[in-house]
């Protein structure tokens, strides 16, 4: 039904395949392959090739790293300290989120409550978040609860003011067609406000999500005795250089395979959008 | 005819816009009753104030003074006896929810069984021939099918009144006369009341019973002709009707003349 | 409305210039251009107020040394710096030392600087809540034990304190704490005992937690808790820096050690720490000395090993090299 | 004349809410440690924090701190600039480029910065040089992204007009592809700078490298918590100045480009 729903409006993916169609799939999915792949492979022996070579010891060649990384990350560890982190993640996220559409909606539908918040919301979303771990550390102790409030204290804020912007643009026409049909609150929430905010509500929440994955890290770095943030600086503390570099190399996993989660979760709730923006675009 | 009863009665309504500085009077003094199962056109020169009324009649816009009646009973608010078709069918249908989607968010609240809200749903989509698209996205249809699904939503709404605001004023020719042919369809076989606001004479006289003509703002009500067309109407023969044409000229002519009523004095001094 | 803003601007400027003070300022800046440079790494912690009082009393500038001291938050930042040559030498505990030996980083210990004592008041020592009831160290087997830095001289000394006193060590949770957080997270109960320095011990003893053990004594008496690093580089390529700033330092810690200068070195704590003055008095402060103790070393590390802490033990003979 | 005066009050009416509630959110502040529901020693009285707030801008020591911390914002920012303008506009400009680096750019702009501070700290101990490493890292790819979004918008007809006018490359890049790249280019400055001073603190609270975010840790570990939140004031009032100068920039440079009219009208 959705012809373009499928279609991600990076401007990479804009790129139509080229290549005749009567070459074959063959080819093109061949081609595909290379250009996906082909660099992070070059980059990879180039560094295998260099890191040979050099004598730099804090950089150790991408085959050292794999190994330090199946020793390291497979088994307990995974346990031990990425699912904690992961976890405390997860929650952060889910809380930012929460908060920041909830609140985002009610100060986006009044105006006055709007004027009345704006410049303190302008001056917390200022604030470095890291900077309020000491802050948290104060308040909550050195506990999980004190991470996820770190988390949720950096990565509410795009949530919720994108959520603002959204609601408060949310189009005059639409929203007479709803007073017209005495459309009830609810079902004006959840039918109109939130719906029509939600492209502004999934840009915050892609923001949040990176602030987040920083967060829980810093928060780990700061007072923990567990978790990947925990790990990695351990490891530099310990000169243990190629355990390290596995861990960081977790983290970019894990920032990729948020990025993805997103991707398909915006994918889906934004259909209606980016189906519009192509019919328009055409 | 049969003998209609009134079912909506304008009196001495009047909107005057406020702002910080000064008064803006958009609606000087409009009267005029409606009887149900009417199909009434209202024309008047750009920027006289259609909108205004019509968001009057339809409870959006509180009247600064005057009354709007509905049934005997004055309009507060919007009610459930009115359906509005917007101009911009675009930015009305909700993009998020399917055509079926779209028709069905007004009867959620209204106190239907599920089979009920399923046929009403289905019987207005099949009304305006629509039942191949029903799973459609609205930004998937042309813009005169859009405006289609913007008609099935008000008239599964059940409105004693039907209000469109210049609903067709954004669609090529063609899909005009179809769409206007869908709106005398509807009231033939359906008798649904119908307040029609356009800007465009040709219209008002071939979908009009009777055609309000409008004056330049602060508004009045300049003209109110009946349309001594027969019912049957449509695009060729109608048109073709010399009573259509000495219709149109005069309606015209009223028009003009509304817009010099107000230059007249200023000319005169 | 630009007008005041740029009016409130203005005003502000002249009102903090007008009242100017800088807290940096420091009265002993040596003029001298013919003094060496040197960039020395230490923690911000009241033991460095030996090297900021030697600095202050003119015992480098004799030697013809004028030292920045560089803070380091931690080992971990400051031996990366003396292998690049961003620093010269490091006060830093040896543990740090070891694990760099361990990785073939090229650091040596050139001498010691603090120690703790032998007998008598400790300068660290394991404190327990008193809702814990925890009051000798096999009691805290199954408990939650705060270090400020896991895997180093705290918990090693803590599992063999706890060993020696019939407890079973590998059932401690040890978890990282800094030293500040020590005293919220204890009250908190998010934790049962705490590894702390002074003034900790003293003002967590005051508000009625417990005194477990002084586990540096209990275990390797007179155990160098800071030692001077310097890159086997710079030995190497430039000995006679070594060999000046070995000797200013050594000169500095005896001068510190002595009782009759122990009010400058407490001075040096106000000076360059921001703790209140009431603490800065009192603090006990360690055994200075440049005299290294290297069995004290071995016997650390050894446990070191015994405990998992670390898989291998350090070249000493490599590592160690007393000037 | 009308609907100005109009605006004006409604402006007013804006500063007076916003104050109001500035003012609210300072009385709640002084509330509840007066009130005994947070220990002073956790939440400390907002007139003391304040005090001390006046008392730093005094301090010609915090002005040098902050100047250190704003040196590292500048100059990661400006490499990190010219880096993303460079590498984005090659990337976007040639298809090929653009596919091949994809699954690269993929997977390093997700790799939180600061999982980079331990690599740093090995490579450039306590100096500023490790800082920057970080901070250049986070800010290039908000600006590398927004380049290349910019870059590849060039309008397809504008693109082939230009080509069939035979315009030079030189000449293709100043009329045709930096002014449909220049609100992106500002969009991406603007989350940038914002970035890089969140990173210039966080470096300088991590690594220790002297700056705001050193005093902040060493509050902490004093357990000075007045100053703390005096900093964190200080960081906030910070990160506002950085936001207001670049979306001023942004609107300034941009005032005829549909996306800043966009904005207003509402």
């Amino acid at each position: 039904m959705t012809p373009y729903a499928g279609e991600p409006v990076t401007p990479y993916a804009r790129e139509v395949v080229s290549g005749s169609r009567f070459r074959g799939a063959g080819i093109r999915i061949a081609a595909g392959f290379l250009f996906a792949f082909g660099l992070p492979f070059l980059a990879l022996v180039v560094w295998g090739v260099w890191s040979t070579r050099s004598t730099n010891r804090f950089f150790p060649g991408p085959l050292t790293i794999g190994e330090a990384f199946v020793d390291t990350w497979v088994g307990r560890a995974f346990l031990d300290d990425v699912l904690p982190s992961l976890y405390r993640l997860g929650l952060g996220i889910v809380a930012s989120i929460v908060v920041g559409v909830a609140a985002g909606t009610v100060i986006g539908l009044f105006r006055w409550l709007r004027e009345l918040l704006e410049p303190l919301l302008e001056f917390f979303r200022a604030i470095p978040p890291p900077v309020l771990i000491p802050v948290a550390m104060l308040l909550l102790g050195i506990t999980d609860s004190m991470k996820v409030v770190v988390i949720v204290s950096g990565a509410v804020w795009p949530i919720l003011l994108n959520t603002i912007e959204g609601v408060r643009a949310t189009d005059s026409v639409m929203t007479e067609t709803a007073d017209s049909f005495q459309i009830t609150w609810w079902e004006r929430l959840w039918f109109l406000v939130l719906p029509a905010s939600s492209p502004r509500i999934m840009t915050g929440v892609r923001q949040g999500l990176s602030v987040a994955l920083i967060l829980m890290v810093i928060s780990e770095m700061f007072a923990s005795s567990s978790g990947l943030g925990y790990r990695i600086a351990y490891f530099q503390r310990n000169y243990l250089i190629a355990e390290m570099w596995s861990g960081i190399l977790l983290l970019g996993l894990v920032g990729v395979l948020l990025a993805v989660a997103f991707g398909l979760v915006e994918r889906r709730v934004l259909r209606w959008y980016h189906g519009m923006r192509e019919v328009t675009r055409a | 005819m049969p003998e209609r009863s009134t079912l909506l009665r304008v009196e001495h309504l009047r909107k005057i816009y406020e702002s910080a500085t000064g008064d803006v009077e958009a609606i000087g003094d409009i009267s005029f009753t409606m009887n149900a199962g009417e199909l009434v056109c209202v024309v008047g020169p750009s920027g006289c104030g259609k909108t205004t009324l019509l968001k009057c009649l339809a409870g959006l816009l509180p009247p600064t003074s005057g009354l709007v009646e509905m049934d005997g009973s004055p309009v507060r608010g919007p009610s459930p006896a009115m359906a509005v078709v917007f101009q911009e069918y675009g930015r009305s249908l909700y993009p998020w929810l399917t055509v079926r989607g779209n028709v069905e968010l007004p009867l959620r609240h209204k106190k239907l069984s599920r089979a009920e809200r399923d046929t009403l749903v289905t019987d207005a989509i099949e009304a305006v021939g629509l039942p191949h698209a029903a799973r459609s996205h609205p930004w998937q249809l042309s813009g005169g099918m859009q405006q289609r699904v913007a008609i099935a939503r008000a008239i599964a709404y059940q409105p004693e009144v039907l209000i469109m605001d210049e609903p067709f004023a954004a669609v090529d020719a063609q899909t005009r006369a179809d769409l206007e042919d869908l709106v005398r369809e509807l009231h033939t076989t359906r008798r649904i009341s119908t307040v029609f606001v356009t800007h465009d004479i040709d219209e008002s006289v071939y979908l009009g019973e009777r055609v309000l003509v409008l004056s330049n703002s602060p508004t009045r009500v300049q003209e109110d002709l009946a349309i001594d067309l027969p019912p049957e109407r449509d695009q060729l023969t109608t048109r073709a009707l010399r009573r259509f044409t000495e219709l149109r000229t005069h309606v015209y002519d009223q028009i003009q003349r509304a817009k010099l009523g107000q230059v007249a004095p200023q000319s005169a001094r | 409305m630009k007008k005041v803003t740029a009016l409130g601007l203005v005003a502000g400027v002249v009102f903090a210039l007008t009242g100017c003070t800088d807290s940096d300022a420091t009265p002993s800046d040596q003029a001298s251009g013919e003094l060496r440079r040197v960039r020395v790494a230490a923690l911000p912690i009241t033991e460095t107020a030996a090297l900021w009082g030697g600095i202050k009393a003119g015992v480098f500038a004799k030697h013809g040394l004028r030292v920045e001291v560089l803070p380091a938050q931690g080992g971990a930042q400051a031996i990366p710096a003396l292998i690049n040559g961003d620093i010269d030498f490091a006060i830093g505990q040896p543990f740090g030392a070891f694990r760099a030996d361990l990785q073939d980083l090229g650091v040596v210990i050139l001498g010691n600087y603090a120690s703790s004592y032998r007998d008598g008041d400790d300068i660290n020592a394991v404190v327990a809540s008193a809702k814990s009831g925890i009051t000798k160290p096999a009691q805290l087997a199954g408990r939650k034990v705060a270090v400020n830095s896991l895997g180093a001289a705290g918990d090693v000394t803590i599992m063999a304190a706890v060993e020696k006193d019939g407890g079973d060590p590998s059932s401690i949770k040890f978890v990282e704490v800094a030293f500040p957080d020590v005293p919220a997270q204890l009250a908190a109960g998010n934790i049962d005992a705490a590894w702390v320095p002074e003034p900790f011990v003293t003002q967590l003893r005051s508000r009625g937690d417990a005194f477990v053990v002084a586990p540096y004594q209990a275990v390797v008496p007179g155990l160098a808790t800071l030692t001077v690093m310097g890159a086997t580089k710079l030995k190497e390529s430039d000995p006679a820096l070594v060999k000046d700033f070995s000797a200013a330092m050594k000169e500095t810690l005896g001068w510190a050690q002595d009782p009759a200068n122990e009010v400058p070195v407490r001075q040096a704590i106000k000076d360059n720490l921001e703790l209140p003055d009431p603490v800065a008095e009192s603090v006990r402060l360690p055994a200075f000395g440049w005299e290294l103790d290297r069995k004290s070393m071995e016997a650390l590390a050894t446990l070191a090993g015994k405990y998992r802490v670390l898989d291998r033990q350090p070249n000493f003979d490599r590592l160690i090299q007393q000037q | 004349m009308r609907v100005l005066s109009a605006r004006r009050l409604r402006s007013t009416r804006k500063v007076l809410l916003g104050v109001v509630g500035l003012v609210g959110f300072l009385v709640v502040w002084q509330l509840i440690p007066t009130l005994g529901l947070i220990d002073p020693e956790y939440l400390p009285y907002v007139t003391d924090v304040l005090a001390r707030l006046v008392e730093e801008f005094r301090d010609l020591a915090f002005w040098r701190r902050l100047g250190l911390t704003m040196t590292a914002w500048a100059i990661g920012l400006t490499v990190a600039t010219l880096a993303a303008v460079v590498l984005g506009t090659i990337v976007g400009l040639v298809p090929l480029l653009r596919r091949a680096t994809h699954t690269m750019v993929e997977f390093l702009r997700p790799i939180p910065s600061v999982a980079l501070i331990p690599l740093a700290v090995l490579m450039f101990g306590l100096q500023m040089r490790a800082a920057l490493v970080i901070i250049v890292y986070a800010s290039f790819w908000q600006v590398f992204v927004q380049v290349i979004y910019g870059v590849a918008d060039v309008d397809s007809v504008a693109r082939d007009t230009a080509r069939s006018f035979g315009l030079t490359l030189r000449e293709r890049l100043s009329y045709l592809v930096l002014p449909t790249a220049l609100p992106y280019l500002l969009t991406g400055l603007r989350l940038a700078a914002a970035v890089a001073l969140i990173l210039a603190i966080t470096a300088e609270m991590v690594i220790g490298n002297p700056g705001l975010g050193r005093m902040i840790e060493l509050s902490r570990s004093a357990g000075d918590a007045v100053g703390l939140y005096a900093l964190v004031v200080v960081t906030g009032l910070l990160g506002l100045l950085v936001n207001l100068v670049f979306r001023f920039i942004e609107r300034r440079s941009l005032s005829w480009h549909q996306s800043v009219r966009g904005e207003e009208v509402l």
